[in-house]
């Protein structure tokens, strides 16, 4: 009985004294954060892949909580969802942004732009653009070696090893920006996913002269201004020997596919047509 | 026998056309003459489509300060100023002219003999160099003026003279030093003049023991100047390196050879200064090499500005059979070239021509960790972790490792017995931290 | 609860989140005791019970347990159950008790114990918590039970004091501590291919 | 040629490669090893071939059957280590602890990291300290020198130098026994003249540089003379440490593998002071008669960190 | 000299992970960058030795007198788990620098076997408080030995490509089989 | 629940007394057991190295030179005849760990069983000890021989003993312990004759020749 009554003393003495102390040391101690931070950077995917802008989710997180309003944050990844929630614990609220994908806007695969020497570096688009301006006569076009595929953390763009050229799933695209920053070429750019993920773009980046430009890609956008004048919304653009197609005011007519002579405009994901178009363009850069 | 301290290398030589008079290459029907420099920025083009232009007419103007004119090399029409492919691809400004006759500017000075006495002054003279649109023609096309012009409180106490020509293959400078020694003198005492140095020292390596054995004899008339052979080993013409093989001083990292009292030129450069102070000749033609194993004539040639690389080659035996890569410059360093209607420009020291069978890379293999790469490097890097950095994108970590260091000399990838491509990844981290690092500096200001 | 989730509960902690291949948790325990199949089988047993325990007792005090308190209220319940382990083996098995040695009130600080009271019987009722308990304790019973025997058999010819062949060509160095780690990396790197089929 | 090729420079390469290396080190070993075939005949020859045919064979498979990759046995690099580990073990050892021996050191201390270059310990050595500490009988009985025997696993057996030196004899042999290699020991670890030679011929080549075999040997000698000059009873001269084990055989061709040593000459020098003094201390005040597999496999972990914070001398 | 012969026989001959078989946990989980294994190494020997002194003390003064060392086990535990709470929210009061860097391993500590070992083996050892402190740290150091040692050879690891289904535990366990046995060599040294 | 400080101690400490009582309690009811598993095991390891006998002595604690102090067990069969005596033993010199041994010795200090409390040899090697020394074959049996005639020291050191083969370390320690415990038997035995309590081991000698 005696052990007995030691222990329970002892123990329960000691739980007492350990529970007091902690409790003192740790109000005198006190560090004062906002417990928001933690809050937030929990609803967020933790991705970490920096689409948003800020370095990392926690830091967009600080953000979030930090501005007035969440007008000009959006989170790519998790997207309105998340943004919602996000908006819910500050008491903010969140505006839906347009969806948007990654677009590779070169159409030069093997069968339409030959190659005219052979490169034996490291398979690197970096390194290769570094050196020189690619196996083909343009030296705008993909290099095919996929740093594009490497920078994606969402496995969402692949290189065709046939066309050498990649692809981009729409489904996993989050549209966080890695591969735009990674292509040395600058071909991809972020575009807003359209209804129904309809999109029209010209899939070339091609600046030179339309002669120089038509001799090393036969689906290179040479700058005749058809699409130009066909466009009823004043949607396409030309500069530096090169039609451009902004998304905001594009309205999806394709009057301008039609026109091109060289399938350098592409049409993605429309039913087919009555009249099938012998584009052979469009199928490099399908999503399937 | 001096040479510098840390790493280096010895590749086979080469010299195939060591001995091979510098021969004059037959002016061509058009010349298109390239407005960039490897280093700063382009020259603005100051004549149009039409105009008649003479040898040594000024036809573009320099861009900024650390830019360079730009001279016709023939006489005749422009036909055009357009953008033209360069070696690696990439269009660049030119002018293109069409070749009539042969007619120089009246104020150069066409004779052969050898004008001892300078009169000009030290302004005078660096007017002269930067009209004349010099730049270094040891690799870096860098304009000469703004090397000779120190910053301010920084003294040059030596020149040094760099003929060490240490690629494989490269004869040019060797050749112009049998032939053009006096003149390479006399451009020493005016560098000297500029940078009001008592001293000058010519570096040579040991395999062209006739070119030491000349120069030092025709050295002891002009005071001051000495010549230094060296041990064969390659990068020993990379300017730090012979300043520590001459000067057993080191550079430090980051600087420049001003901060250890010394200035570097080539001496073609050197030459091309003598010509055009004492000639009033601007830099409008080179010495270059064209060489490879199996080129029937390799030898030294005279070469204008803007001819294209496939005419000179033609007078040198044409391409020969069977090449697989096609290198502006030497080996080591050079570029391969991506076909040969490229003009020839002010960086052009050589042609050399590998056969398809060396053309090839090795299959590249695991590191076996043999340390032979960080051995070999010059500057004391150890380039296997810098590619496996550069690799996985530690830039961080690069940076640390001092990646800003590399001189991009190769010898690492040249001795790698896993065949590994170690300056491909390194030159790539080279320039990623490079960038980030003027980014942060843009950020500070 | 259906059936199925409360059978799907017991086997995760067999399979699919085997604290030992999966979650590595609570290696020491796993390396020192493992050096025969019967020495790991205890140790596991061991523990199931004190895990057994534990989450029972946890997942019954959960609603009593204020939160900032509630690591060293697990860690009480914990270590009463250890030590109660531990007076048991002392009397009744003193053999096995002094082969274990130090790593039976060692059961205290193992992750796993501590980790199944906060992640699942904090948050679970009685039923489900006791049967994670076992499953999870029976998982790691089961790893130190297969390295024991690896071990013994690869270095005394040995399984469970069977002689299976001449201990002349037992390989010491599996009974000694290399042997455990290497033994167990590659259990590890086995389990790890037969899970991604 | 329809097609040039664009390449980063350099284009040249000196045309070095992993099988000449391999090459020189297995040329190098060829002394010692035919040392070891003379004194210990039949049992030294089987062990040899043992080891290597298993170490290739070992590398083969798993490279084939559980990598899934090409195997790349071509390289030498089994050889080697096959050779070494060989050159490791007593002539009389059975040849299934070879196998045991060779399967460890490729399939344990090679073949799972990734296999040439990517392994933190010496494979070589890694087979061996296994075989020590898992079979110490059979790893510490020793044939006496035989020439030319056809005795193998019956081989008459006696002490080492260093062995008897710790079991407290006085039966000492002489120095130019020890030199030539007439003495009980590992079958390619006895003949000091023999694999200097081969360090003459590894230098000669420029296949290792001088760093790691001087920097072990000096720190021996001065260590054990320190020891031996305070207290000539207790601790041996230094020349029966340098010649009378397995310290040559270690520095000249284990501490010297390049996947397991630090990659600058000032690592390298820490690296050898570090194996000099830990062989020592282990030989003269730890269990084990023999050190230096040890030393070097506790330097190989070292050895990363030696490259993390000794970095080679700088430029400028 | 014994404080010698504990010290090596701690850090080298017995040491703590690669002997002892305490402490892997963190050995495994936080080896992966040389920089955080100095943390944990660091973290570690602080809270050990404390914790040793303050268990030695609480053993001695409270547990044999009153003839109930049964509960050892349970104070020992309460003891270390309060005392890196503690600790934790002191540092990060008075030096958030030090919290920064010691702050993500003191969570850890808790669960790692080898501070509540050390504090019972030097109980079972009959050492005075002085060896106890002396072992502690010691011990620390043998761990933080280890630690680093195998931080090196994972970070080195990582710069190269390993076998598919070798990544990860099972390497790291090998490689830590191979480091056990190189240790073994020490045997003998001390006892 | 809500944290505050009266509940967070509140139920900490009950939590703290639940457990106290619980360990307790089962503390009172392994007691016994404890003690008498003990007391079990070394009455069997006793049992085990004497011939058969009727009752114990109470232990003798007699000091060796080694600094140790040894337990001596003197065993009597039928009326009161001394038959034997058993010795725990122990020796610092293993390989690891101590080495604990039971040695049991005739009327005439031949010894007639041992057997191991306890040793952390390596599997293997020194573990072996366990029955080697009681094993016919070669030299290496010490049952029926008495310390005072043979020379108990491993061939090695100039006895008559084979060591364990590779583990000559724990051979030694083994033998020392045995030697130990003769010391402390015969010491004993005239301690009834009336002689001093601290003895002289022969090992000590043995002890400077291992070189360590
Ligand atoms: C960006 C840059 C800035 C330089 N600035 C100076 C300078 O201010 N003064 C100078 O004398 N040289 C300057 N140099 C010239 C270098 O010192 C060097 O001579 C030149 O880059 C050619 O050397 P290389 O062929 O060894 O690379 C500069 C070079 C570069 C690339
Ligand atoms: C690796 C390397 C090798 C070089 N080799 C030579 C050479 O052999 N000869 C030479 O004149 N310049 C060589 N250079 C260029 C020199 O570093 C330096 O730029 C030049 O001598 C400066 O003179 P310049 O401005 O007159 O060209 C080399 C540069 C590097 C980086
Ligand atoms: C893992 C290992 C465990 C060992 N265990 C023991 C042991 O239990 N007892 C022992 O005497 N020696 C042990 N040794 C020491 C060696 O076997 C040592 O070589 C031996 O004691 C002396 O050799 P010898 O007995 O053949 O003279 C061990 C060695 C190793 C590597
Ligand atoms: C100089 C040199 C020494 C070598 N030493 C060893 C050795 O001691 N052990 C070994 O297994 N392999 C050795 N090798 C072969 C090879 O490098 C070794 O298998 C690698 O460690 C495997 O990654 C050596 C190779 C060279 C070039
Ligand atoms: S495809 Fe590009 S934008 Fe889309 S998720 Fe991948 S990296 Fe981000
Ligand atoms: S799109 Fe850009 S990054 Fe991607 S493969 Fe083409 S060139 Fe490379
Ligand atoms: S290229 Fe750079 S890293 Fe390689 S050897 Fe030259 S200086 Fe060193
Ligand atoms: S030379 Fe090649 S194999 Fe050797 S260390 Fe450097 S990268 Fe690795
Ligand atoms: S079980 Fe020992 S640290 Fe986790």
């Amino acid at each position: 009985m005696n052990t007995i009554l030691a222990a329970i003393l002892i123990l329960g003495g000691i739980g007492i004294l350990l529970a007091v102390l902690i409790y003192f040391v740790s109000e005198k101690f006190k560090v004062i954060e906002d417990p928001r931070y933690d809050q937030v950077e929990a609803t967020l995917p933790a991705a970490n892949c920096g689409g948003c802008g800020f370095p990392g989710c926690r830091g967009f997180a600080v953000a979030c909580v930090e501005s007035d309003s969440l007008d000009h944050l959006n989170c790519t990844v998790g997207g309105i969802e998340t943004m919602e929630k996000v908006a819910s614990i500050l008491g903010k609220t969140a505006v839906a942004h347009t969806p948007t994908v990654a677009v590779v806007r070169c159409g030069g695969d093997c069968e339409h732009r030959p190659r005219m020497n052979e490169y034996d570096g490291v398979k690197h688009c970096f390194i290769a653009h570094n050196l020189y301006s690619g196996e083909t006569g343009c030296s705008w076009g993909c290099l095919g070696f996929g740093d594009c595929e490497l920078s994606c953390d969402f496995d969402a763009i692949k290189v065709n090893p046939i066309t050498k050229i990649p692809e981009v799933d729409e489904e996993k695209c989050t549209s966080c920006g890695a591969c735009v920053r990674a292509c040395p070429k600058m071909l991809i750019e972020i575009r807003k996913k359209g209804p129904k993920s309809r999109r029209i773009y010209v899939n070339c980046r091609n600046k030179d002269k339309g002669n120089i430009s038509r001799k090393s890609c036969n689906v290179s956008c040479i700058a005749c201004n058809k699409c130009f004048k066909v466009c009823p919304h004043e949607a396409i653009s030309i500069g530096d020997n090169l039609a451009f197609i902004h998304d905001d005011k594009c309205k999806l007519c394709r009057k301008c596919v039609e026109v091109c002579p060289t399938n350098a405009i592409v049409e993605l994901n429309f039913p087919p047509r009555r009249k099938p178009v012998e584009a052979e363009g469009e199928t490099l850069v399908t999503n399937k | 026998m001096k040479t510098f301290r840390i790493g280096g290398i010895h590749p086979k030589e080469n010299k195939f056309s060591a001995g091979q008079r510098i021969k004059t290459v037959a002016l061509p029907d058009r010349v298109v003459i390239p407005l960039a420099h490897y280093s700063g920025m382009p020259s603005r083009a100051v004549v149009k489509k039409g105009d008649f232009v003479k040898v040594g007419q000024l036809i573009g103007q320099a861009d900024g300060y650390v830019s360079a004119n730009v001279h016709s090399s023939v006489s005749g029409r422009v036909s055009k100023v357009d953008v033209q492919l360069d070696a690696s691809g990439y269009k660049r400004p030119a002018v293109f002219i069409d070749v009539e006759g042969d007619e120089w500017l009246e104020s150069i000075d066409l004779t052969t003999d050898i004008k001892r006495e300078c009169h000009f002054t030290k302004e005078e003279i660096l007017t002269k160099i930067q009209s004349a649109g010099i730049v270094g023609l040891g690799g870096a096309t860098f304009p000469a003026h703004v090397k000779l012009a120190p910053p301010p409180g920084k003294k040059a106490e030596v020149l040094i003279i760099n003929g060490v020509e240490c690629e494989p293959f490269l004869t040019c400078d060797h050749q112009l030093m049998l032939e053009k020694g006096e003149e390479i003198m006399v451009g020493i005492t005016i560098l000297m003049k500029v940078l009001a140095v008592e001293k000058a020292v010519i570096g040579i390596e040991n395999n062209k023991q006739d070119a030491v054995e000349y120069l030092r004899k025709i050295a002891k008339s002009y005071p001051g100047i000495r010549v230094v052979p060296l041990k064969v080993r390659y990068p020993q013409g990379g300017e730090k390196q012979l300043i520590d093989a001459i000067l057993r001083r080191q550079v430090p990292s980051g600087k420049i050879p001003i901060e250890v009292g010394t200035v570097v030129m080539n001496v073609a450069t050197t030459f091309a200064v003598y010509e055009a102070v004492q000639k009033g000749k601007p830099l409008m033609e080179r010495v270059m090499t064209i060489s490879g194993k199996e080129v029937q004539n390799p030898g030294n040639y005279l070469v204008r500005l803007g001819v294209y690389l496939s005419e000179v080659v033609n007078q040198a035996g044409g391409v020969p059979e069977r090449t697989g890569k096609i290198i502006g410059g030497g080996p080591m360093m050079g570029r391969s070239l991506m076909n040969l209607d490229v003009p020839m420009a002010k960086g052009s020291a050589g042609i050399v021509f590998v056969p398809d069978r060396d053309s090839v890379r090795g299959q590249d293999r695991n590191c076996i960790r043999c340390a032979k790469c960080v051995t070999v490097c010059p500057m004391g890097l150890e380039p296997f972790l810098l590619m496996n950095q550069s690799e996985r994108e530690m830039w961080d970590e690069m940076e640390q490792n001092r990646i800003m260091d590399c001189i991009e000399c190769g010898s690492c990838s040249y001795t790698c017995p896993s065949n590994r491509p170690l300056l491909d990844y390194i030159r790539y981290g080279k320039t990623t931290v490079g960038f980030r690092i003027r980014s942060r500096k843009a950020a500070k200001v | 609860m259906s059936r199925k989730s409360n059978l799907k509960i017991f086997l995760n902690g067999i399979i699919k989140e085997n604290p030992i291949f999966v979650l590595v948790l609570g290696i020491c325990p796993t390396l020192a005791t493992t050096s025969s199949a019967i020495n790991g089988m205890s140790m596991g047993l061991a523990t199931t019970f004190v895990l057994l325990g534990s989450n029972v007792v946890v997942s019954l005090l959960k609603n009593l347990i204020p939160d900032k308190v509630r690591i060293p209220a697990f860690v009480v319940v914990i270590a009463t159950f250890v030590t109660v382990v531990e007076m048991v083996m002392e009397a009744y098995v003193p053999a096995l008790f002094e082969s274990l040695g130090i790593f039976i009130p060692l059961i205290v600080v193992n992750c796993i114990v501590l980790g199944r009271a906060e992640a699942f019987a904090s948050k679970n009722n009685l039923g489900k918590s006791a049967l994670d308990g076992l499953g999870m304790g029976l998982g790691f019973t089961f790893a130190l039970t297969l390295l024991g025997i690896i071990r013994e058999f690869l270095g005394t010819g040995k399984a469970f004091g069977i002689t299976l062949f001449n201990e002349e060509y037992g390989m010491l160095l599996f009974v000694l501590a290399p042997g455990a780690f290497i033994a167990l990396g590659y259990l590890i790197a086995v389990m790890n291919k037969l899970q991604r089929k | 040629m329809d097609k040039l090729i664009i390449s980063p420079a350099p284009h040249i390469h000196g045309g070095d490669s992993i099988e000449k290396n391999m090459r020189g080190v297995i040329i190098a070993m060829m002394p010692a090893l035919l040392v070891g075939f003379y004194f210990f005949g039949m049992g030294a020859l089987i062990v040899t071939l043992v080891s290597v045919g298993s170490c290739v064979l070992f590398e083969y498979l798993i490279q084939r059957f559980l990598l899934k990759i090409k195997p790349t046995i071509t390289d030498g690099s089994a050889i080697v280590t096959g050779v070494l580990l060989a050159m490791n073990l007593p002539s009389n050892i059975p040849v299934w602890m070879v196998m045991l021996g060779a399967l460890f050191a490729i399939g344990v201390a090679k073949m799972s990291f990734g296999g040439l270059g990517n392994n933190p310990f010496n494979p070589a050595l890694a087979g061996r300290v296994f075989l020590l500490i898992s079979f110490p009988v059979a790893m510490t009985s020793w044939p006496e020198p035989a020439p030319l025997t056809t005795a193998y696993l019956d081989a008459q057996t006696g002490a080492t130098a260093l062995s008897s030196l710790k079991g407290g004899e006085v039966d000492i042999p002489r120095i130019m026994n020890l030199l030539i290699g007439k003495m009980g020991g590992s079958l390619g670890e006895v003949s000091a003249i023999a694999i200097l030679l081969g360090l003459l011929y590894l230098l000669a080549k420029k296949i290792i540089s001088w760093h790691i075999p001087v920097s072990i040997l000096v720190t021996v000698a001065l260590f054990t003379s320190i020891l031996h000059l305070s207290n000539p009873e207790e601790f041996a001269s230094p020349l029966l440490h340098l010649l009378g084990g397995g310290l040559l055989l270690g520095a000249v061709f284990m501490a010297t593998d390049y996947a397991t040593s630090p990659m600058n000459p000032r690592g390298m020098v820490v690296f050898g002071v570090g194996i000099g003094i830990i062989t020592v201390v282990i030989r003269e005040f730890g269990a084990y008669p023999e050190g230096v597999s040890f030393a070097i496999l506790i330097m190989n972990a070292f050895t990363p960190l030696i490259n993390n914070y000794i970095k080679p001398k700088r430029f400028g | 000299m014994t404080f010698i012969l504990i010290f090596i026989s701690a850090v080298f001959v017995n040491n703590i992970v690669l002997s002892q078989f305490l402490g892997i946990c963190p050995f495994l989980g936080v080896s992966k960058k040389i920089e955080t294994a100095l943390g944990m190494s660091g973290a570690v020997a602080f809270v050990m030795t404390i914790a040793t002194i303050i268990t030695y003390i609480v053993q001695k003064a409270i547990l044999e007198p009153f003839d109930i060392t049964f509960l050892q086990t349970i104070t020992f535990i309460l003891i270390i788990a309060a005392l890196v709470q503690m600790v934790e929210i002191v540092i990060k009061k008075i030096s958030p620098a030090l919290y920064q860097a010691l702050g993500v391993f003191l969570p850890l500590i808790t669960t790692n076997c080898a501070i509540l070992g050390v504090a019972i083996l030097v109980t079972q050892k009959d050492m005075n408080l002085l060896e106890s402190v002396i072992y502690a740290i010691s011990t620390a150091i043998g761990f933080g030995l280890a630690l680093i040692l195998f931080a090196g050879i994972r970070e080195q690891l990582s710069m190269t490509k390993l076998p598919k289904g070798m990544e990860g535990t099972a390497i790291a366990l090998v490689t830590a089989g191979l480091l056990a046995m190189a240790f073994m060599g020490f045997t003998g040294i001390v006892k | 629940m809500q944290s505050n400080f009266k509940n967070m101690v509140f139920s900490l400490s009950l939590i703290a007394v639940f457990a106290a009582v619980t360990l307790a309690s089962v503390y009172a009811l392994t007691k016994e057991p404890i003690s008498a598993s003990k007391q079990a095991k070394q009455q069997n390891a006793i049992r085990e190295v004497l011939p058969l006998f009727e009752y114990l002595d109470e232990a003798e604690r007699v000091g060796v030179s080694s600094g140790d102090t040894l337990l001596v067990y003197r065993a009597y069969g039928k009326d009161e005849k001394f038959v034997g005596a058993a010795v725990e033993t122990v020796s610092h010199t293993g390989y690891s760990g101590d080495i604990r041994l039971m040695v049991g010795f005739d009327t005439e200090g031949v010894i007639v069983n041992y057997s191991v409390l306890e040793q952390r040899e390596t599997p293997g090697l020194g573990t072996k000890m366990v029955d080697w020394f009681k094993t016919e074959t070669k030299n290496q049996n010490i049952l029926g021989k008495n310390p005072s005639k043979d020379k108990f020291a491993v061939k090695k050191d100039g006895g008559d003993i084979d060591a364990i083969t590779a583990a000559t370390i724990s051979s030694r320690a083994f033998l020392e312990a045995v030697q130990n415990a003769y010391f402390a038997y015969s010491n004993n035995k005239d301690a009834v004759s009336g002689a001093t309590t601290v003895v002289t081991s022969g090992t000590a000698e043995n002890q400077t020749s291992d070189k360590r």
